[in-house]
């Protein structure tokens, strides 16, 4: 499953705004955020979330493929 | 009730004009300002950047929340997006209700479950040139010197 | 850090500016209005008056706790006197601060002690053309017909 | 001691903006309460306080000649 990932602030400075990732069917949000953690090492705000279709999933929520996914570094508003 | 990510500067008066309604016995604004200092450096600019989608549709589903929870439909939030120079405005909230109590209440909850909940993200400027994104925990990691992600 | 009765319509915007400060990082804004309806009876309009002297002295010290207390100088409290009309202003509170929680904490301390402490009157006018004078715990009794008493 | 006390509201409503009030040397507060309330008897907001030269008393305070005296009725400022 061939997921486009959506990334901002910190982890956009160090892997771009949008990456690539490749993961087997039925993966989980931790798989995501461990695959981009190491790809990102250090650059970055530690202990993103992922919002799966505009929405903050749990990191057991199994993604499917045409989701449209981000990771949501430590937010930072108001 | 009414939210928007707007890329102007904000105008607290007249949101403030917004909510009032002759049933109401109070209103509250509260404006979040760029601030001289964080975490003990000079700042001297701030952008904020959303995921915009997600962020409006988690903005209006806490002022639902709040609207709920505080008993009042007269809720106005706009939180500003860009570059913001020192003293202006990147948040107001405006809230009235018919007795003071649940409008000061309003108020905290919904600055607070915006600062935990809505995707936007801040990157200082410092006076020494350097910039660094930071997040409302205290966490701040240098930015890149040319930004790639915009708002 | 400033207080004052006036009698002229109240402007919180103006309010709001005189307390912005770059050292800053949140405002918050109370505001007091005639509301249509209080225990039960519709509201026409509302004369506040005060023991001057005593009132402007106690808003002053309220100010100097709520100072030293949370930790900013940055307040103004306006309280207008006279009659007003449904949805007049009459007080408005300003308070800034380097962060967000002690601007909402002043705000609250403020308004709760200027409505127990400030010797400042109402008398309802109703639309039945009855008038009351009312207190901040529920307390009625009916007012004369032409009062006695100026603010 | 003869005391000018100043009344506001309701209390103004029932005995004017002023009275002129007869007391013993040191009379307390509380006896100037209690002389006021008997004249006003019901058409007032009960249980004021008193202000002495723009301070709140306590009912114990003793009153002294000369002193601003003040009749604050429950108040309903904000």
């Amino acid at each position: 499953m061939r997921l486009n990932v959506l990334l901002f602030a910190s982890w956009s400075d160090a892997l771009g705004p949008q990456v690539v990732v490749d993961l087997p069917e039925g993966a989980r949000v931790a798989d995501l955020v461990t695959e981009l953690a190491g790809r990102a090492s250090g650059k970055v705000l530690p202990r993103p979330l992922v919002a799966v279709n505009h929405r903050y999933a749990r990191s057991d929520a199994v993604i499917a493929a045409g989701d449209e996914v981000a990771l949501i570094p430590p937010v930072a508003g108001g | 009730m009414r939210t928007a990510l707007v890329e102007h500067p904000l105008d607290p008066a007249a949101l403030l004009a917004e909510v009032e309604d002759q049933g109401s016995g109070a209103s509250t604004l509260f404006v979040g300002t760029v601030r001289r200092t964080n975490q003990g450096r000079e700042v001297t600019g701030i952008d904020y950047s959303a995921y915009a989608p997600m962020a409006e549709r988690e903005l209006a589903t806490i002022v639902a929340e709040a609207a709920a929870r505080f008993g009042t439909t007269h809720i106005v939030v706009e939180h500003r997006l860009g570059t913001l120079a020192l003293g202006e405005a990147s948040i107001v909230i405006a809230v009235s209700h018919a007795r003071r109590a649940p409008a000061m209440d309003a108020q905290r909850f919904l600055i607070e479950e915006i600062k935990q909940r809505v995707p936007i993200w801040k990157r200082e400027h410092y006076v020494d040139g350097e910039r660094a994104w930071t997040d409302n925990a205290g966490g701040a990691v240098p930015a890149a010197p040319d930004a790639l992600s915009a708002s």
